[in-house]
């Protein structure tokens, strides 16, 4: 490491993920530099890199996602290496080969790798290869309804429609029973196909009481291969992660040594390389089934790096430089608990995202909280991406301290001017499966309501206090006055209170 | 001076004045009482009997939100004066069929017809934001009046969707 | 602790430790109440609390000093337990005496063990006994100059004066021959006079080349004690702690273990209970001499806490309602290393405390950064207290890791309007004694300069350009402009820019 | 627009243009360029030549400091119509031999007499604030000339302390 030049890194991605692989660069003495969509001008990641170069507007498909444009930014910024965070161009082989194409290192596996696992169907193929249980399904991807919905017969309802491209829920339906499913089917085509460019859909048996277990994975250059334990991420809602947790409160001590050592095989005998995780499902019986591979560094990695000490985006970074791995499996045992709540701007009722001028932000800080954000009073979230604005992660002695922790930290989240989902994660902190800690992917939307909720009765005067004192000083704004005191006091509350 | 806030329906008055610097406020018809209020960044904090209440308030015109962690609190709020002003022009709250977009987005797929009939819960359109399909459901039983986007159309936040009429 | 009914917990002081403890309160589902000064009625401890009472003017004398008010506040709030943080009252056994007299808990110490540890010569009497090696020196503290000198003489230069009722530095001063003796007694005589009201002055050898190590103790009601291993406290100014570590990267494994249990058997004998901290002075031949002891929770516990992973604040409280200790000495081991930065508000290069209006203020974030602070853009730093506004520790798997991640967190910590002395942590991170790890209490005043950093070429311009746009926006605030994109930018720079 | 910045004793030209919401900037005789400038929250951020720039920017008047992890920033800056009025009405830098308070305090001691001499780093007044007692040295070698404060008084930031007659 201290041989090491220092190294300009392009980071080819926004928002939180771009900030925490730019703190790793600079950790490691290189410098960062940033891409950026006219939508995005205003985020942090561009303010904390060393340079940076507009790849085009808002929409991501004019922008984070041109692989030429992003290769022309590296080349002006003189990048060493890519770094593609999560999303965007981070899972495309063709960008992969185009980095290495261009003289430049990928921070992530071999294009042939990204290649494979980046299709459904192939992925399928090779992990069931490489050792690893397949949930029972279609083989290969197709767009004709009627053999799908021959095949899906065949499997037996109810059935999991997924994407072959797919991804983060995207292109996904379940399907109860034969009625619903040429509906379905369609909508998931065409969702699949504006997401990916790819409508091609496979199918899977649904697996009952199914609990999403997935296990990090860290291999360099040299053939090491360790396991950096699972995450349990099963809150969801749409198929979208809303909480993980690491170590999975459900997992007994034989099923996790299992999964973990059968995803060190199977990545070893596909030859991976860099960070990547192997989602499996894993049934009421505990038996897991392999589900997809993510070739890159996944949003919850924060959980896994409180519990292991590790720090995965500078691992990524040495490994990609040819390091060895920093550690042996025998140097990690996981540490307490660590549990991350992602803070969406949407509607906790009506899940409905938020775009808008966020006028009030304080996030939370003190022992065993660590906040990845972009965010901050005055930032315009845009209409073009991900609502993701924060992820706030807690680490406790067990989980229980984390689960108190958590709560804690939450309630002093401060974010106003658009709706969040705190009020979502406070309830589900509550939920009796929840603390339980057994709990399964459908329980968002079978086992749980949001409870609108009324403020007590003196928090609601007290609001209504705060309010009429603002409007009060507002329409004092242009009066004259006699004290200085007052008019000092009523031009703060004027600058403060009103934006 | 005198404001009316709602929350939800519920509506109260409440009277502020500033003394010399001292802020008092009443509430209702309770007595008025001396609020220790000041402004700490982006936020500010009360004292009322000892009893603190931390506040993020953020608004526009008459429309307020106050910071909550279990649920930020909307509220309008309306001075007397104003009031008045209001109640001389003779202005009228609209009942209101009309369903609106929540945020700006694309209209993906229109799921009911002109003329057609709803109840509450029923998809009316599918919108593309932020890379998801959201469903927007009717609230109320009627008919649809009239459609007024298109399939593929770009709307802007509280852009008018469909027109209802209510049985 | 889930059995217990919630309590009210007053926090008897104010600052980051006033939030740390009711963070801690919240944690454990009890409801933190505050006390504050006319001069702290902004400071963020006031408005995180559930109720606070104004205790009197500025000056801690007229405010958090006085036990009598503390104690009204506490009734009126109707505290059940008091925590007195760090400084004002924390060691002061007349309020912890009257505390118990008031039928409340307080959370530390008896008052018989703070009255012996207040009084350094009592302290080091019992820990004498109570097996603890001394540095040689004079038993009972004095204010007659000439049995001082007399003694002082018998001892050898240079010879160390104390305040018998002292702490963090203040009444201390190094005498290195007869000729300055008396000079320097005086003045001790006279700030020790002024801070505690008690002006005796007790002498001690000059250790060479000495460490400050101190062992943490967390002890019960039920004869439990435990150390949570040590903390090395050199990087020290005029007696003040600026960065401390943990573990000490200087002992050796044999002395860490003879001084922890060291702690620990004293800690037995003189019955200690509640958080506790036992101060050595360490030579570099690894001999260690009990210096003091602090019987309350110490600024840097956050170092403590990183690597232990216990919540020392909780486990105050819940050792003080009752309960035993969460942990067992055999539960605990010590995992990687930290390194906290005291951010003080003063100059760099001639250490004045700076008070004033903190304009700008955006404190770091992520793994391993944990930053405990009230303060806030806009907020006045008040001339009365201690000028600390903020600790940032980090944690990393090893010394150097904490180290780079420690630089980076400090380079992202922006407060502008006052000077601070996050300058003066960058140097230090570079001073070659404090890299390899072995630097003694001596090394800012004989080892350290200052450099009078000239900022590169580039951020010059950068700065100037930055200035000039600044001062553009505000000559033309008034006039009127056509495009509105023009103006709006204008009134957003004019509003942000120049407070 | 034309502003003269100055650090230290070093100062140069800066001309700022606005051309419909576009900057552009001119240092000293260098061509000018565009600037991208947008504020973020209470930062703001700069990219010329794909180059970033970070900045904190405070200030009041014609002194600003800008945030700078090794040292904070401070430049004075001055437009060009303000120097050329300053300059018709005959404003004149003084020379400074006065000793004023760095911060509020208290004045603990006072260690010269007028009259007596003194030497770069002789004490002249030990200061008390924020608990700490901080001596002020001499910076120049002369005679003290007045004092102005007495002992036990408390003083404001900038209060003068002590007038020198350098020798």
């Amino acid at each position: 490491m201290k041989s090491e030049a220092p190294k300009r890194i392009l980071v080819a991605n926004r928002g939180e993920i771009a900030l925490r692989v730019m703190r790793a660069a600079r950790e490691l003495g290189h410098s960062p530099v940033a891409i950026y969509s006219t939508a995005d001008r205003k985020s942090m990641h561009v303010a904390h890199s060393d340079a940076a170069y507009c790849v085009g507007e808002g929409p991501s498909v004019h922008s984070y996602l041109k692989i030429d444009t992003v290769l022309e930014a590296a080349k002006a910024l003189k990048a060493d290496a890519i770094h593609p965070g999560y999303g965007f161009l981070s899972e495309n082989a063709k960008f992969a080969q185009a980095v290495a194409d261009a003289g430049m290192i990928f921070i992530g596996p071999s294009p042939e790798v990204i290649s494979t696992m980046g299709d459904k169907v192939s992925a399928r193929n090779a992990m069931e290869k490489a050792g690893l249980p397949l949930v029972p399904g279609t083989k290969e991807g197709t767009t004709d309804e009627a053999s799908a919905f021959k095949q899906a017969k065949e499997i037996g309802f109810p059935v999991m429609i997924k994407a072959s491209a797919g991804g983060g829920g995207r292109g996904m339906r379940r399907v109860d029973d034969e009625k619903q499913f040429l509906d379905l089917f369609r909508r998931a085509h065409s969702e699949s196909q504006k997401a990916f460019g790819d409508g091609r859909l496979y199918l899977e048996k649904f697996v009952s009481s199914p609990h999403h277990i997935e296990v990090q994975i860290m291999a360099d250059n040299h053939g090491n291969v360790c396991h950096v334990f699972e995450r349990e991420c099963s809150v969801q809602r749409r198929h979208q992660k809303v909480i993980e947790e690491s170590p999975s409160p459900f997992l007994n001590a034989e099923t996790r040594k299992a999964v973990c050592e059968a995803a060190v095989t199977a990545c070893k005998n596909i030859g991976y390389r860099n960070a990547g995780t192997i989602e499996f499902l894993v049934d009421d019986k505990q038996n897991f089934y392999f589900m997809e591979m993510n070739t890159r560094l996944q949003v919850e990695h924060p959980v896994t790096e409180w519990i292991s000490g590790l720090d995965l985006a500078k691992e990524q970074i040495q490994v990609a430089f040819g390091a060895p791995l920093s550690f042996k499996q025998s140097d990690i045992r996981p540490n307490g608990h660590s549990i991350e709540f992602r803070i969406y701007a949407e509607d906790p009722e009506k899940f409905l995202p938020q775009a808008g001028l966020l006028r009030g932000a304080t996030l939370p800080s003190g022992i065993g909280v660590r906040v990845d954000s972009h965010v901050y009073r005055g930032y315009e979230i845009p209409v073009f991406y991900d609502s993701m604005i924060a992820k706030i992660s807690v680490w406790g002695r067990d989980r229980n301290e984390a689960m108190k922790r958590g709560e804690v930290a939450l309630k002093g989240t401060v974010l106003n001017g658009i709706r969040t989902n705190v009020p979502l994660h406070l309830q589900l902190l509550r939920h009796p499966d929840f603390m339980k800690g057994n709990y399964t992917t459908r329980m968002i939307e079978d086992n749980f309501k949001f409870e609108a909720v009324k403020p007590e009765v003196n928090q609601l005067k007290m609001g209504m206090i705060a309010v009429a004192v603002s409007a009060y000083a507002t329409e004092f704004e242009s009066s004259t006055m006699d004290s200085d005191e007052t008019s000092r006091w009523k031009s703060v509350s004027r600058t403060e209170a009103l934006r | 001076m005198l404001f009316y806030v709602k929350y939800d329906n519920e509506e109260h008055r409440v009277r502020v004045e500033n003394r010399r610097g001292k802020l008092f406020v009443s509430f209702d018809d309770e007595p008025e009482e001396e609020v220790d209020l000041v402004y700490q960044g982006n936020d500010c904090s009360f004292i009322r009997n000892h009893e603190v209440f931390f506040a993020n308030v953020v608004g526009q015109q008459s429309e307020y939100t106050v910071w909550n962690p279990a649920k930020n609190m909307q509220f309008s709020v309306e001075s007397e004066y104003r009031r008045i002003v209001g109640k001389l022009r003779g202005q009228d709250l609209q009942q209101d069929n009309r369903v609106t977009a929540k945020m700006p987005g694309k209209i993906a797929r229109i799921m009911v017809k002109e003329g057609g009939t709803v109840k509450p819960g029923d998809g009316l359109i599918v919108m593309e934001a932020m890379k998801m399909e959201n469903e927007i459901h009717s609230t109320i039983a009627g008919t649809v009046k009239r459609i007024r986007v298109k399939e593929g159309q770009a709307v802007e936040s509280g852009a008018l969707l469909i027109e209802l009429n209510p049985s």
